[in-house]
């Protein structure tokens, strides 16, 4: 990780003293061990303040819109999800690809504080470092070692890009372990073998937490809307209160607005400050669409248009007896 | 001042919720929150902070003032009072406690807000110590003793291991503390020497959290120059989301909206929270004054650090609990602010 | 929020139709309910609101308490819609500020008991005045008409479709898939019910159509791709190379002659003779052009031969010819792609491999004096002339199960007839019997033509059908029944001739996915209304002629082509046609420019364009949808991808199906 | 079969509600039909006209639901036979995924159904409104997503 | 010829009976014969095969039953193989001769009876099974 945050700098301060770009996004850090977070530099002085490490988790591109009505070029720092969000944002004419330097980095996950403190309860850590076989916590008055598994996000476990997939120069080596991608839909199942009235209460409990926010849209790379549908008063389904039915209401068209752009970052679950977890709301649809339309993964590429702006003459359904023929 | 037995607390909350509304901080689906008990709740007293602070059971997120009936295209208005039983919330850190004092200046001065007052008095608040303060506390810059008696708190408390000590410190307190008599012991001198050591252990905790070294009056200028740090003020709202995190979770943020609800044959009028990072915050028929992210991102620290003391006896609007430091996706906080502002003691 | 609507004046008009709707609504109640729903000034019930009086009665109400806003409680606005808004409009107001609540057919007519129904007629109301509330003016906007016509099909139905537009002065284009035009017709022999030749009364139509100034034949093509809309259909003919030039062609045939290869059946014959590979399909084809079958060419195949070529004298075969692709543009279009008859594989009983029972279709052309057989009337197995006919109808019609059709064919009485009177009339000698479910004969001067068969001609006509047929040496068993007198009765036979059931042509569903209209169970086209509309399709400016639409004989078929060709002339003789103002519109101010819209837009009428705005005094380029309001048919698919509801379809927005529901969940 | 019969000897406190939401060329007029036909279906049904069953938008159900649907119906032409060529193939794909994705959050996938009903199935019509009417029966009320505002 | 009684409510039974063993529309029919025109044992038949649904139309069952017909029909299903309108004649005969077996009396199989069948060794499995399903609807 180290000689990666040598490479970006050097990068980022080539770029901006060969004037290749006019900005450039990545990530700093911040006071505490566990942060690190998004920065935007315009100086090469400043490069040295970039890095990249274990917590580099917020997903970058998005910030694109706002900055290239600010910018002419813009040179970042991706990872995998970073670079399927950067095509979705593509593919939703909301930035040009040429207006934009990437360089990509193979991610082998990031680590999740919340998982630590969990570990390390009321022994303050102090720090944190990759060892052989995992990592190594240290703390005021001991060191503990624990595996990737134990402290990554759930979502990097069962990640499917870990390598960017598009850049224009790629930094370190393509990283091979896709861990555990196959339990991506675990969490689905387990809410699918519910009865409904089970999983209606389950997701009642969800979102009764929630507390309207709008964290989950407002880092959503599928959410690129200039204005939202639940900001926009004539549309008529925006309630500021915070009652059962409007909680839902938010959530389930949340989720279909997404349906077939969501590249599966997992960001909105990790954002949200009530901890719902959003993501086995987008990840259903990815899978049913994956079963029902055949796979796939938003994100890949900048063409293919999504499942829900086409059809096939054979398509199927899911609703009527007669499968649809 | 009286002890209860950790063995106790089931024993306690069924008394206490026999007549109360009782609110403990409960863990459901891997969240801690200050939810309704009820038997079978996982409690947990471990973790200093909960997810979002206390403040929604003052100050719900949304409340129901006016009902308008349309009948045969005749209206008819209907003022809604303010709903709830007496409760009992127990578990508040000091600075939770203390935030409840930052609300009180806003809705208590006249014109006395009525439904917050009502939701106050039916309240009986019980601070606990914070035993295990995490990093990214920093109510001491607030001059709040996270191992204190705070005094907004009806009853203060505090874990000595086996047991919890409780000190009635008002009538309501006191009251409550008759009707559950039973279940709690006198103490004795062993007692009052565990609980000097919890005091003295939080000290102890306190003294090397990463953030003391906050200064808030280290931080100069007027507030029209404050207001021009520009630079500063463009280089953290670059990143803002334009969420609602930090505002929602803020046990002091205390702004909202009035909005219109349409029914079957019925309208209401309520109040909602509302959030100073969102566009449509102070949406006015001409737009919204505010017309960046950078303008209304610099209000909402301008009225923390600004704003608030100058109405409030230089109190500033904040109490360190730090849940903005946990929460905000993209670490945008006041302590990072301040700091940038120069609020801080590099001596130490 | 859901308010900030400004007050209206809204009149509820509730129809008793008669008891149609009065006895399972109580009308009264639902104008008091009317009366106390917001919006709504004025609310009265009529017997016959689409009467003469009620709708003076609504006119006069909208004038009296200055409504701007109607709500008509009534049969199906598929019924009355237009009648309703052409009176508001007559009256002053925008036709499109007109709702119709239709507590007949969904209300009155389902349901018995009086209280649900009342209930319900009101829910349906009071949905219909929440939805007029939000109704806005709607200015249908104007398009321009091409002044020229396609016909699909060149059989009797294209050609007379096609005269009768030309003589009215606009532009025909006819494209015929085969080589020639004349299609079934030029097959036929003789014609019920006056027996006149066939070729006789077609043979001259087809060559007015060829020579006519206003008609241009595109023949051996085929409509490749449809576009556009009414009034500006955009089509592309596929023209297949014929690999002979049709302008230097003289139609001297040397080519069709002395064409070695001679193993192709012909079509035109039914398979009862051959022709060569170069080839007119019969005597008065138009154009008297021939064209080489790629198949059987010789030359085409192996590159050899080419004897044609070398014989022609105007050089006119050309072997580089290729298929040639051009597009028109049409202000409307008649379809008159014709029908097939069923293939009888199915029905083993008949013996239809034995070569001495043939199809009608068949007999047609072995009476015909130009015919495989020079119109001599012999068996085909040994061309001897046969002593005993047998005639079986309804085969695979009216026939329920997967072998045959559930429809009477309806010509099959008439031709059975004039078949067996034909031969008759030839050679009295012969014996005819005919088997029959019923005969259908109605029609001017049909029956008594069939009875002529009967009484004049002594054909036996024998109710009740055949069971089998077994060949027995020279002869055909045909067993069968009479079932009047209740006798089973066995016939030996030298020839039988079956009716089969005629069928909708097997590219018939082809067709509708590229002209985008809807053919019934049996993919015969439909129509827009079965009685009102009958020569129309559900898609504007797209007219059917002929057997496409269902079994016809001749004179139906040429009224039902001139009726066609007056709608067209009617439609082309408007300077500009109204759009239906229903149409998407984006709010570019919501607009993300994602064109997500773009994409699921099945006229491709939504693109995009750069706008500047100003966002509080700061000016920001962006890119918003744009609908094209000619091409849009307002379908609404792209409101539902458009995430922020930038986009919404006038007539029927997001507030006012929201607010219908709203309504009803009271 | 009709069920105004069978509604009778059911609890008489509970009168569900069905929205419809039908596409003017086949499954609108598929339900005139119904009604020319004099098929009986229970007064429980309330139709809303849209011109295709692609113009049907998620929040109309959820809204529907919201305010006291018991069940709601999405009607349009069947594939293939769209008056606008294409539009009931996005519904097929769209309300594929809504239907699971409502399931999922616990609404029954009785109480919402997604039928093709052409202009000459009045029966069938007839018979999709009855059938769900049958489920709901079955189901009871719908509480789940409701809005407790809504009515008084 | 005596004239004929059109009595169709008189069988109503009857003709229900016919119809739930066989279930089959006799008004399908369209009279067109091909059944008789292609029935091998016509020859047998007092009344031809269409006439055997001729007089099921016309509620003439009492004809129908005393007629040779039914029991001449050799159940080949030629008539069903080729009925344009779907009518499977084959199954009427059966529920016909049913009938007329039952009127005999005591040719009911009950499920109940059914076990005390069992008891005979010899009694082939599928007789019973036949047995069950014809003579218990």
């Amino acid at each position: 990780m180290e000689n990666i945050t040598k490479k970006i700098r050097a990068i980022a301060k080539q770029a901006l003293i060969n004037k290749d770009v006019d900005k450039i996004l990545g990530w700093k850090k911040g006071d505490l061990w566990s942060e690190s977070y998004p920065a935007f530099i315009t100086k090469a002085e400043e490069a040295d303040t970039l890095i990249w490490d274990l917590f580099c988790i917020n997903n970058l591109s998005k910030f694109l819109i706002k900055e290239l009505q600010k910018h002419d070029k813009i040179g970042i720092f991706i990872k995998g999800c970073d670079s399927t969000s950067f095509n979705q944002l593509l593919k939703d004419h909301r930035i040009n690809r040429d207006d934009v330097v990437l360089y990509g980095i193979p991610c082998e996950g990031m680590v999740n504080p919340e998982k630590i403190k969990k570990i390390m309860l009321n022994d303050r850590v102090t720090g944190i470092k990759k060892s052989e076989n995992g990592f190594t916590l240290t703390s005021k008055n001991k060191t503990k070692d624990v595996s990737g598994e134990e402290i990554k996000y759930d979502k990097c476990i069962t990640c499917i890009s870990p390598n960017p997939v598009v850049y224009d120069e790629l930094l370190g080596d393509e990283v091979k372990n896709k861990e555990r991608e196959e339990e991506r839909f675990k969490g689905v199942e387990e809410i699918e073998a519910m009865t409904p009235d089970e999983r209606y209460e389950f997701w009642k409990g969800e979102f009764q937490r929630c507390i309207r926010c709008n964290a989950c849209r407002d880092i959503c790379p599928a959410c690129s809307c200039v204005k939202c549908v639940f900001e926009n008063q004539n549309a008529e389904i925006s309630g500021k209160a915070k009652t059962e039915d409007e909680d839902s209401f938010f959530h389930i068209v949340r989720a279909y607005h997404v349906a077939g752009r969501c590249v599966d970052c997992g960001e909105c679950a990790r954002v949200c400050p009530a901890g719902i977890p959003l993501d086995l709301l987008n990840r259903k649809i990815i899978k049913d669409i994956n079963e029902v339309y055949g796979e796939f993964n938003a994100g890949f590429d900048s063409i293919t248009p999504a499942p829900l702006v086409t059809f096939k003459l054979e398509d199927t359904d899911t609703f009527s007896k007669q499968g649809g023929k | 001042m009286k002890k209860i037995l950790k063995s106790n607390l089931p024993e306690l909350w069924q008394k206490i919720s026999a007549d109360f509304d009782l609110f403990l901080p409960l863990e459901k689906n891997k969240t801690l929150n200050f939810s309704l008990w009820k038997e079978g709740e996982k409690v947990n007293l471990d973790r200093v902070r909960t997810n979002a602070s206390p403040k929604h059971l003052v100050f719900p997120q949304t409340e129901t003032y006016l009902k308008i009936k349309n009948e045969n295209k005749k209206l008819s208005f209907k003022a809604v009072k303010a709903k709830g039983d007496q409760y009992v919330l127990f578990g508040v850190r000091p600075c939770d406690v203390e935030s409840f004092k930052l609300l009180d200046n806003i809705f208590l001065k006249d014109p006395v807000d009525t439904y917050y007052k009502a939701h106050r008095d039916r309240g009986t608040i019980i601070s606990l110590g914070c035993t295990n303060p995490e990093d990214s506390c920093f109510c001491s810059s607030f001059g709040i003793d996270a191992g204190s008696a705070p005094k907004g708190a009806d009853i203060a408390a505090w874990d000595i291991g086996d047991s919890f000590i409780w000190k009635a410190q008002s009538e309501k307190g006191q009251k409550l503390m008759e009707t559950i008599e039973e279940l709690f012991t006198d103490i004795d001198e062993k007692d009052l020497k565990n609980l000097e050591e919890e005091k003295g252990s939080i000290q102890e905790n306190l003294k090397d959290l990463p953030f003391n070294s906050l200064d808030l009056s280290k931080i100069k200028g007027t507030q029209q120059e404050i207001f021009d740090k520009e630079e500063i003020w463009n280089e953290f709202s670059e990143r803002c989301l334009a969420c609602g995190t930090c505002s929602h979770l803020c046990p002091t943020c205390h702004c909202y909206d009035l909005c219109d609800y349409k029914g079957s044959s019925h309208g209401e009028k309520f109040r909602c929270w509302d959030s100073c990072m969102s566009s449509d915050f102070t949406l006015m028929a001409h737009g919204n004054p505010r017309t960046s992210q950078m303008q209304r991102l610099r209000q909402r620290f301008m009225h923390k650090l600004v704003y608030y003391p100058k109405n409030h006896e230089g109190i500033y609007s904040c109490v360190g609990c730090g849940r903005c430091v946990e929460k905000c996706p993209v670490h945008i906080d006041i302590v990072k602010i301040i700091k940038k502002l120069g609020g801080e003691n590099n001596e130490l | 929020m859901q308010g900030g609507i400004k007050l209206r004046k809204i009149g509820v008009f509730v129809c008793w139709c008669g008891s149609n709707i009065a006895a399972t609504v109580d009308v009264e109640q639902v104008v008091q309910e009317a009366n106390k729903m917001s919006g709504v000034a004025y609310a009265a019930d009529y017997q016959y609101m689409c009467s003469e009086i009620g709708q003076n009665m609504m006119k006069d109400a909208i004038l009296k308490h200055n409504l701007d806003r109607v709500v008509i409680a009534a049969c199906s606005p598929r019924m009355h819609e237009g009648t309703f808004r052409r009176a508001a409009e007559e009256s002053g107001i925008n036709p499109y500020l007109v709702e119709i609540a239709n507590i007949r057919e969904q209300c009155s007519w389902v349901h018995k008991d009086k209280k649900a129904g009342t209930e319900k007629a009101i829910a349906l109301t009071r949905a219909a005045v929440a939805k007029v509330t939000l109704n806005t003016e709607l200015i249908p906007g104007e398009i321009d008409v091409v002044k020229k016509a396609l016909i699909i099909g060149g059989g009797i139905a294209g050609i007379q479709a096609a005269l009768d537009i030309a003589d009215a002065g606009y532009k025909v284009d006819i494209v015929e898939k085969t080589p020639s035009i004349g299609g079934r017709m030029a097959q036929l022999d003789k014609t019920f019910p006056t027996l006149d030749c066939s070729a006789c009364i077609l043979t001259p139509k087809m060559v007015d159509a060829a020579r006519h100034p206003n008609i241009t034949l595109h023949t051996y093509s085929e409509v490749e791709k449809i576009s556009g809309y009414v009034g500006n259909f955009n089509v592309s003919i596929k023209k297949k190379a014929r690999y002979v030039d049709m302008d230097k062609c003289t139609g001297c045939r040397i080519c069709t002659e002395k064409c070695p290869s001679k193993k192709a059946k012909s079509e035109f014959e039914e398979g009862l003779k051959n022709r060569g590979a170069v080839y007119i399909p019969f005597a008065q084809a138009v154009p008297n052009v021939p064209v080489i079958d790629t198949d059987e060419c010789i030359k085409l195949k192996t590159g050899k031969c080419g004897l044609c070529e070398k014989l022609c004298p105007s050089g006119a075969i050309d072997f580089n010819q290729k298929d040639e692709m051009i597009t028109e543009e049409y202000g409307a279009i008649v379809v008159a792609s014709g029908y097939d008859i069923i293939d009888l594989d199915k029905f083993g009983e008949y013996q239809y491999d034995h070569p001495d029972v043939i199809t009608s279709l068949e007999f047609e052309r072995i009476t015909n004096a130009a015919g495989p057989t020079n119109g001599k009337f012999v068996r085909p197995s040994d061309g001897e002339k046969p002593k005993k006919v047998v005639f079986v109808q309804c085969v695979g019609s009216r026939d329920k199960t997967e072998r045959g059709k559930s429809y009477c064919s309806k010509i099959c009485c008439m031709y059975t007839a004039k078949h067996s009177m034909l031969i008759k009339e030839k050679y009295p000698d012969i014996e005819a019997y005919v088997f029959y479910i019923d005969v259908r004969t109605p029609g001017k001067n049909f029956d008594e033509f069939q009875r002529r068969a009967v009484e004049k001609y002594g054909v036996q006509y024998i109710k009740g059908m055949v069971g089998k047929i077994f060949p027995e040496g020279k002869k055909l068993m045909v067993h069968g029944v009479d079932t009047m007198s209740g006798e089973t009765l066995v016939i030996d036979a030298d020839m039988v001739v079956l009716a089969a059931a005629t069928k909708a042509k097997s590219d018939a569903v082809d067709l509708k996915r590229k002209l985008n209209i809807s053919t019934d169970i049996n993919n015969f086209f439909t129509e827009a209304h079965p009685k009102l509309r009958p020569v129309e399709t559900a898609s504007a400016g797209i007219y059917l002629a002929g057997a496409c639409q269902g079994p016809k004989d001749i004179p139906e078929t040429v009224a039902q082509s001139s009726a066609a060709a007056a709608k067209v002339i009617g439609l082309l003789n408007k300077s500009k046609l109204v759009n239906n103002p229903c149409v998407s519109a984006v709010d570019e101010s919501l607009c993300s420019g994602c064109l997500a819209c773009t994409e699921m837009c099945p006229y491709d009428a939504i693109s995009f364009k750069n706008i500047e705005i100003d966002d509080h005094g700061q000016k920001i380029k962006k890119v918003v949808a744009d609908v094209n309001e000619a091409l849009c048919h307002g379908c609404g698919g792209c409101t539902v991808t458009c995430r922020p509801g930038a986009i919404d379809l006038k007539g029927f927005t997001n507030k006012q199906i929201l607010a219908e529901v709203d309504a009803i969940c009271r | 079969m009709s069920l105004d019969s069978n509604i009778a000897n059911k609890n008489e406190e509970f009168k569900p509600l069905i929205v419809a939401f039908c596409c003017n060329w086949c499954s609108y007029a598929g339900a005139d039909l119904a009604g020319t036909s004099r098929l009986k279906y229970p007064a429980n049904v309330k139709i809303i006209r849209v011109p295709c069953s692609c113009r049907v938008n998620l929040n109309f159900v959820l809204r529907a639901f919201q305010h006291g649907a018991d069940g709601v119906v999405i009607a349009g032409c069947h594939p293939g036979d769209c008056h606008y060529s294409t539009g009931n193939y996005h519904t097929r794909r769209r309300f594929s995924l809504i239907t699971n994705l409502t399931e999922y959050i616990g609404i029954e996938k009785e109480r919402f159904k997604v039928d093709w009903i052409s202009a000459a199935e009045g029966n069938k019509f007839a018979t999709v409104m009855n059938d769900i009417l049958e489920d709901v029966y079955k189901l009871g009320p719908n509480k789940k997503l409701r809005d407790a505002r809504w009515k008084i | 010829m005596k004239k004929m009684k059109i009595t169709p409510d008189k069988y109503e039974n009857e003709l229900l009976q016919i119809k739930k063993i066989s279930s089959e529309m006799v008004n399908d029919c369209m009279q067109c014969g091909k059944c008789t025109a292609g029935c091998p044992a016509t020859l047998e038949m007092d009344l031809l095969p269409h006439q055997i649904i001729r007089y099921l139309q016309l509620g003439q069952f009492h004809k129908v039953i005393e007629s040779k017909t039914i029991w001449s029909c050799a159940s080949c299903f030629t008539c069903a193989a080729r009925c344009p309108r779907g009518v499977d004649l084959a199954k009427l005969m059966e529920a016909i001769r049913l009938i007329s077996l039952r009127k005999k009396g005591n040719n009911r199989l009950n499920v109940e009876d059914v076990s005390q069948l069992m008891t005979d060794q010899k009694m082939p499995q599928q007789a019973i099974v036949s047995a069950l399903r014809k003579y218990s609807k």
